[in-house]
């Protein structure tokens, strides 16, 4: 039997100013099925779908939905073809509601309230079909990452979407939410819905896709049947190089303890609390690795030991109390205590992205005597010494005077790295090394922080990939709702137990299921 | 890459959009029965053409030169300080306590003092809405227009009341003692057989504000406060994560910013007219948003805007002297400058990348 | 060829620097001459103005507004062989070249205090200044006098504009202003505001009380509502000094007051029906004393303060 | 202060909010939708002087309002070009079309009129005057009331009510209908409306052109119905007053209804230093009351509005392609 392709792309390009995104791309996808879409950060897998649902206009290029040739002019365009996009950044509006965001450019009529009226049952509908379940009423600023991604999914299924695209939608969820994300996919796959999916994870591609194509520098470079390919392959293919997928590293020899930190205590802006009294220490030479659902209150905990949010507790580092508010309680004096931090968020706080790479490479640790001659800042010792550590962490293109946009997600990340790493802390906090990094720079990134904690630093790892934290990790900690939740060893623990610790299941409820299970 | 060679940035896209807001302007004078070449000769005449223009056209430049530093530094801890008016009149104040309350021996000294006078004056105007932007989360574009106001307010009570001499109608202070009286240009570059910038307001002034333009670029640039400004004008959150407190930080700028302003005050009121005047400020403020939106926040495009905005300043002046173009046609050219050079300046970029990336796709 | 400089305010203000040029156009119409003129734009400008129409061989120079006198006097010496002249300004000491000219306002002022009582019915009378300047309140000083010489107890509302050069033309205000001063009883408005006194005729003449105008003659923007002008003959000072050219008399004051008929208040078939005879011969003869000294109106800026009212 | 003072404090409060109240919901209209705009204060003043000139050459008020709507809009056209099209920056845009107003009002008025860049004055019909509500008359002489009918409610121009009516419409517009929703999305997040098939330019533009609309409601109100003419410069500060007072409402309507009234107030107040003298018992510099409505102002954005939010996309125009 053959059947039309539900997509086909002939001969898609597209430039912006300079950089050729994506250049002569053709690809076609079967109805009914999941095709999976990798490639290195950059390579132009984003562009191309949003070529697709008419959000950005290819300079070249054909578009053909069922066999038909079909022009896509604009979104609009793209949603009366029947496909909906769930963006790799969610195009939701933060202060409106669910049913506001859902209806939002599908009302009916002019006034809104027959139409919020209709979307509510559809929702309801929609939830109990697919498992999607979401307050209609919550505003999108209160609900986590997992459920706005459920609202885009909601959105497109709303608009009859046949075709869904979903970009790099499991960055931002916990194991248990990726699962059941790819349970939906599959219900859609079996009601001959068309999905096409980009991640930045092999073992995705490998459990849930029919067909994957690879993507690199623009172009497409293979598509094969996942059943015939392995990881591996899929990897070299990507990258260009045989890449190394599981973390090398030897057991760790901790010394003593170099910072601890107890009744932990953090109140939001709001008067939420955040942090809710916790006790940890990290020990050099190891790594502690914090698992949990974003917003459970690790991204405070990583804030407040970097100085830039106040709490009330206490924070020892080499024995001496740190201070936690007023005075003194801010990045440049944890600093000085030996703490370097690589945020979690590279572009809105550790990165100036209109500043070139040097001076990024001193942001933080722009006072320090060594890069200042008299009054002024050292701009030549500076740039010197920003491309000694480029060329060491191996960041492209090695020019201390491009500008930190400029620079891919990878090497973004890397700069970062190198400016914390070489200032040899005792201490190095380190948040979502390797959200959005192609396998390749993660590869990397993984290779360095192992190196030092080997030479006998303290590291505190903040992540919401489980893969990272159980492969980097020698002791886990798993938080939820501001709480700690309790500490694994990793070599004793699996994914489903830190699974339904994160998911706040008490400890104890944890490994009595675990027992069960 | 960029889409562009950098000296079509800077210099072609400006150009152009002069260009375009010429020929708007031309039209506007062609639409009021006025020759529009013969005006642009008489403007050019007059501003450019005489050494005494010059010493008009510089003397407003130092005007913007300074409140466009102002507005320039301010832009760079992304804030828009609107209130270079009231600070620059604060700053008149303060150069008119410094030159009537202390008995000065030398204008050298004198200028200093009154410098400090201008420049605290100035700083503390702003400090009051950097104060509440930082802490309180005013937004700084209200207050400071707010404070311009409150600014006219109380010079104005200090002129009637306080340092109007008796007897004297005009709500301005007395003329300031002979020691403090600057150098004019004239009197610093004219002999008897060459006669230069005879009359001319332009002073010494016109030095400390070229000097201010390096000193500004040497802080914007390379010290550690100009890389702390800057890095939180560009993110506020990445300034919170490097330690940097983002209330020290607009304050400072808001104070630097403010000095500047009433900087030039040091100009007008100890320079030019010698005692304080009640509007001697006239929309320098204003104007030096559009010198800093021009100069691109960079201390010498500043400088080159300034001259500009000089110029047109006093082209304006010989056309309202010798024609009967209404004065308020100069508004309407700046504010044709502004449009195209601030605001629409895209509409020039934006074809030019074009062409340029095309040049660029022939050559390879 | 003569040349006119005008102040800030621009010159058709509809009273002061207005009458001025009329004085000019005037000059102009009757000898065919031509003149110079500039309204400025910006402080530097003053004296930049006196040196290039000095330079140009303007003679003599009229300034207009007392904030001309300071670049008079500092350019003037430069140009030995230029008359120079300045309405309403002073200066301690009068350069060999320089005519001032100044008016006794207060007296003028004084007689349309004194029509405003006697026309007031409520025992309330306003008076609006624009910017609140010594010059003003002067104005309103005189009024202040002509009103209580009519009725000791009369109340007088008064209130200034502004604190700015704005004050000067800023008619929303200034209608405003007169609502308020209505709502407190008053019944005859003197608007001593340049362009803010439009906003007052308008709204006096909207909500029919009296009001009065200032320096030109203002009766006719509301026939029959405009109880009378305080003129400042302006206009006649400048074509005075134009008719008089070069022969003009330089190197001291010259005073307009009511006998030079320098200031006087404005009849016209306008306002001829809200005139009474009672009050043309109070007027009249109140203007016989000032004249003859016997009576005497004190100056504002005497000793800046006002007997009648306390601004 | 006796009722009938209070009341008419109350009235001057209404006539000078009107022109503040529909500058605040035309930058409302704008600033939902991503687009500031610190030019109100040039688009009113060119909707005035227009309103007024061809209110007195055609000796109709209603084609000076059409005339004043129109240059506004055309005003806004360009702001709208400048910022969304161009993607340029918004603040020069506004600043640079207020001075092109400053300017050019004048120009065109004296080369028009020659009364030195003033209008003649507007008389009769070609002025807005004030209205007598039904039963206004009949009802003045009962108590409280009917002065308060009177005097308060009734008698003001027709674009007094209409600036009041346009409150509870903006709010039913923006929260009740597909627009409102559209366009309070545009100004929170234009990928969000982009994306889900709608234009995001034409949604600003049209928020740009109701704001042009008020703005030329307002310019009108102040030559045509306030005063009886245009003089240059005559808005006099109140497009910025009026912002001040959108950020004061929290770009909500009904909060913009009050943050005028209560900058109507102060500006009432300065009028009448004799009640603030009887109710302080001492006398206040002229100065100082001039600058009153300024301080409080501060001190209101200062102490009681605190950290106001406005939207998140607002003055960034959009740009997909970078
Ligand atoms: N709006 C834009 N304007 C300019 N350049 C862009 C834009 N969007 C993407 N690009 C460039 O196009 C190229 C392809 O980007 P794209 O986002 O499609 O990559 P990607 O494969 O999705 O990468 P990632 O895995 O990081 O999401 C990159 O070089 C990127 O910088
Ligand atoms: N203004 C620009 N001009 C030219 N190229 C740019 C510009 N900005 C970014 N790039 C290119 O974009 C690439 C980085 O793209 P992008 O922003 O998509 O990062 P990314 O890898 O997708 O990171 P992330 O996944 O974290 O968003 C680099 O290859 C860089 O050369
Ligand atoms: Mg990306
Ligand atoms: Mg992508």
């Amino acid at each position: 039997m053959t059947t039309a392709p539900a997509i086909e792309l002939k001969g898609i390009s597209k430039a912006f100013g300079p950089v050729q995104a994506n250049k002569d791309i053709s690809i076609s996808v079967q109805p009914g099925t999941i095709h999976g879409i990798i490639g290195e950060n950059g390579a132009g897998k984003s562009t191309l779908m949003s070529i697709l649902y008419g959000f950005y206009k290819a300079d070249k290029g054909e578009i053909f939905i069922k066999g038909q040739k079909t022009a896509i002019p604009d979104s609009q365009a793209a949603i009366a073809a029947g496909i909906g996009m769930v963006f790799q950044h969610f195009k939701l509006v933060e202060n409106f509601t669910v049913l506001e965001n859902i209806i939002l450019g599908a009302e009916d009529g002019g006034l809104l309230r027959p139409s919020l009226a209709k979307a509510r049952k559809e929702l309801a509908h929609l939830a109990a079909e697919y498992e999607l379940n979401v307050d209609p009423d919550a505003l999108i600023e209160n609900l986590s990452v997992g459920h706005q991604q459920r609202v885009e999914i909601l959105k497109a299924l709303y608009r009859q979407a046949e075709i869904l695209i979903l970009d790099e939608p499991t960055g931002v969820l916990t194991p248990a939410e990726a699962d059941q994300l790819f349970r939906i996919l599959d219900r859609l796959r079996e009601e001959g819905k068309t999905i096409i999916l980009i991640t930045h994870k092999l073992r995705e591609i490998m459990d849930i896709t029919n067909t994957v194509s690879v993507m690199r520098r623009g172009e497409m470079t293979a598509t094969v049947k996942t059943s015939e390919t392995s990881p591996e392959h899929l990897a070299e293919l990507m990258v260009g190089r045989k890449v190394l997928l599981r973390v090398d590293k030897k057991p760790a020899t901790p010394g003593e303890t170099v910072l601890e930190v107890e009744k932990l205590r953090v109140i939001d802006d709001k008067g939420v609390e955040r942090v809710k009294g916790i006790d940890l220490h990290v020990r050099k030479g190891e790594i502690l690795g914090i698992a949990g659902v974003a917003g459970n209150g690790q991204s405070e905990l990583l804030e407040v030991l970097g100085g830039i949010t106040d709490a009330t507790g206490t924070i020892r580092m080499n024995g001496t109390n740190l201070p936690l508010s007023g005075k003194g309680a801010h990045g440049q004096s944890r600093r000085h205590a030996g703490i370097a931090h690589v945020p979690e968020d590279r572009q809105r706080e550790g990165l100036i992205m209109e500043y070139t790479a040097w001076e990024n490479v001193v942001f933080g640790y722009h006072l320090d005597p060594e890069y200042q001659k008299g009054m002024l800042m050292d701009n030549a010792g500076i740039q010197a010494t920003a491309q000694e550590k480029m060329d060491r962490f191996d960041v492209r293109p090695p020019h201390p005077k491009l500008a930190a946009k400029n620079f891919s997600g990878g090497n973004q990340q890397k700069i970062v790295l190198a400016r914390e790493i070489e200032r040899n802390p005792d201490l190095l906090l380190i948040g979502q090394p390797t959200r959005g990094v192609d396998i390749g720079a993660i590869e990397f990134i993984h290779q360095q922080i192992v190196q030092l904690r080997d030479q006998g630093k303290a590291i505190l790892l903040v992540s919401v990939e489980l893969d990272e934290i159980l492969s980097l990790s020698d002791r886990i900690a798993v938080m939820f709702d501001g709480h700690m939740m309790g500490e694994r060893d990793p070599a004793k623990t699996d994914e489903k137990e830190l699974g339904l610790m994160m998911a706040g299941i008490s400890d104890t409820k944890a490994t009595q299921e675990q027992a069960h299970g | 890459m960029g889409k562009m060679p950098h000296w079509a940035d800077i210099v072609l896209i400006p150009l152009i959009s002069l260009l375009l807001a010429a020929v708007l302007s031309s039209l506007v004078i062609l639409a009021i029965g006025e020759n529009p070449i013969a005006a642009f000769k008489l403007m050019v005449d007059g501003a450019l053409m005489r050494s005494a223009g010059w010493g008009y056209t510089l003397y407003y430049a130092t005007n913007f030169m300074f409140t466009g530093l102002a507005v320039a530094v301010a832009f760079h801890a992304r804030m828009f300080n609107i209130g270079g008016e009231g600070q620059a009149m604060l700053g008149g104040l303060g150069v008119a306590f410094a030159c009537l309350y202390i008995p000065w021996p030398h204008w050298s000294i004198a200028i200093l003092g009154a410098s400090t006078a201008a420049a605290l004056f100035g700083a503390f105007w702003a400090l009051i809405p950097a104060y509440l932007q930082a802490k309180r989360g005013s937004h700084i574009v209200i207050t400071t227009i707010m404070f311009n106001f409150i600014a006219a307010a109380l010079l104005n009570y200090f002129l009637v009341n306080v340092l109007r001499p008796p007897r004297s109608m005009d709500p301005a202070t007395a003329k300031f003692p002979e020691p403090t009286h600057l150098p004019s240009f004239q009197d610093m570059f004219s002999t008897a057989e060459n006669p230069l910038f005879r009359g001319a307001p332009a002073n010494v002034t016109f030095f400390i504000a070229v000097a201010a333009c390096f000193l500004v670029w040497f802080l914007i640039w390379r010290t550690k406060l100009g890389y702390e400004i800057r890095a939180f004008g560009f993110s506020e959150s990445g300034a919170k994560y490097a330690g940097i407190s983002p209330v020290r930080i607009t304050v400072i700028a808001m104070l630097i910013s403010g000095a500047l302003a009433g900087l030039m005050s040091v100009n007008t009121t100890m320079g030019e007219s010698e005692r304080l005047v009640l509007n001697s400020t006239e929309g320098a403020g204003f104007i030096g948003i559009a010198v800093a939106l021009m100069g691109r926040s960079h201390p010498f495009g500043v400088f080159l805007a300034a001259i500009l905005f000089g110029f047109l300043y006093q082209g304006g002046a010989e056309l309202a002297l010798w024609t009967d173009i209404p004065r308020e046609l100069i508004v309407v050219i700046q504010a044709l400058v502004i449009l195209f050079t601030g605001a629409l300046d895209n509409m020039v970029r934006m074809p030019l990348e074009k062409l340029f990336l095309a040049l660029r796709k022939g050559d390879a | 060829e003569p040349a006119l400089i005008f102040d800030l305010g621009g010159k058709f203000d509809k009273s002061f620097n207005e009458a001025a040029f009329n004085g000019a156009q005037r000059w102009a119409e009757e000898t065919g001459g031509k003149f110079l003129e500039i309204e400025l734009q910006s402080e530097a400008q003053r004296e930049q103005a006196l040196r290039r129409f000095a330079e140009a061989g303007a003679n003599p120079v009229i300034t207009t507004g007392f904030a001309f006198a300071t670049p008079v006097e500092t350019v003037a010496p430069d140009y030995p062989d230029t008359k120079f002249v300045n309405i309403d300004g002073w200066m301690p000491e009068v350069p060999g070249n320089v005519q001032l000219i100044g008016f006794q306002e207060h007296q003028g002022s004084y007689l349309v205090g004194m029509m405003a009582a006697m026309a007031s019915k409520t025992g309330t009378v306003g008076f609006i200044g624009g910017m609140d300047i010594p010059l003003i309140r002067h104005f309103g000083c005189g009024y202040a006098q002509g009103a209580k010489a009519v009725n000791p107890d009369i109340k007088i509302v008064a209130n200034m504009t502004g604190t700015t050069p704005a004050a000067w033309n800023d008619p929303v205000k200034g209608s405003e202003l007169t609502k308020a001063q209505i709502s407190q009883g008053a019944d005859v408005v003197y608007a001593a505001a340049g362009g803010t006194g439009v906003g007052v005729l308008q709204t006096a003449a909207d909500e029919n009380i009296l009001s009065i105008g200032v320096d030109s003659n203002q009766n006719h923007l509301h026939p029959g509502k405009v109880l009378t002008s305080m003129l400042k003959r302006v206009d006649v000072a400048v074509y005075n000094s134009m008719k008089a050219g070069d022969a003009m008399e330089t190197g001291g004051f010259t005073i307009l007051g009511l006998a030079e008929e320098g200031v006087g208040v404005a009849y016209d078939d306008n306002n001829a029906p809200l005139v009474s005879d009672d009050m043309r011969a109070a007027v009249a003869a109140a203007r016989e004393q000032i004249i003859s000294g016997d009576l005497e109106v004190v100056a504002y800026y005497a000793n800046d303060s006002c007997p009648a009212h306390d601004f | 202060m006796d009722f009938m003072t209070l009341l008419q404090l109350l009235d001057t409060t209404v006539r000078l909010a009107t022109p503040l109240l529909l500058a605040c919901l035309a930058g409302l209209y704008s600033e939902r939708a991503g687009i500031f705009d610190i030019g109100l204060e040039g688009k009113m003043l060119a909707a005035a002087f227009f309103s007024a000139a061809f209110a007195y050459s055609t000796g109709s008020v209603w084609l000076g309002l059409l005339a004043g709507i129109g240059i506004s809009l055309v005003l806004s056209a360009i702001h709208g070009l400048a910022s969304i099209t161009f993607r340029g920056n918004q603040l020069i845009s506004g600043l640079a079309i207020t001075m092109l107003a400053g300017g050019m009002t004048v120009l065109i008025a004296q080369d028009w009129f020659s009364q030195g860049g003033r209008t003649p004055q507007l008389e009769g019909a070609a002025r807005f005057n004030p209205i007598t509500l039904p039963f206004a008359e009949a009802l003045r002489d009962v108590p409280f009331i009917g002065p308060l009918y009177y005097e308060l409610i009734s008698g003001h121009p027709i674009l007094v009510y209409i600036a009041l009516a346009l409150v509870p419409i903006t709010w039913w517009v923006l929260f009740r209908t597909r627009f409102g929703l559209r366009l309070r999305a545009v100004g929170e997040n234009p990928a969000s409306v982009d994306t889900a098939g709608v234009s995001v330019v034409t949604l600003r533009y049209s928020a740009v052109m109701i704001c042009g609309v008020l703005c030329g409601l307002a310019g009108a109100y102040l030559a045509t119905a306030l005063q009886a003419g245009f003089v240059k410069d005559m808005t006099a500060g109140r497009g910025y007053i009026a912002l001040a007072a959108l950020i004061f409402a929290k770009w909500r309507p009904w909060y913009a209804l009050w943050a005028t009234l209560l900058f109507g107030l102060f500006q009432a107040l300065e009028l009448r230093p004799d009640l603030i003298e009887s109710a302080l018992g001492v006398k206040v510099q002229v100065q100082l009351l001039g600058a009153l409505p300024y301080i409080l102002t501060v001190v209101i954005l200062a102490g009681f509005v605190g950290k106001a939010i406005p939207p998140r996309a607002g003055g960034e125009p959009y740009v997909k392609e970078r």
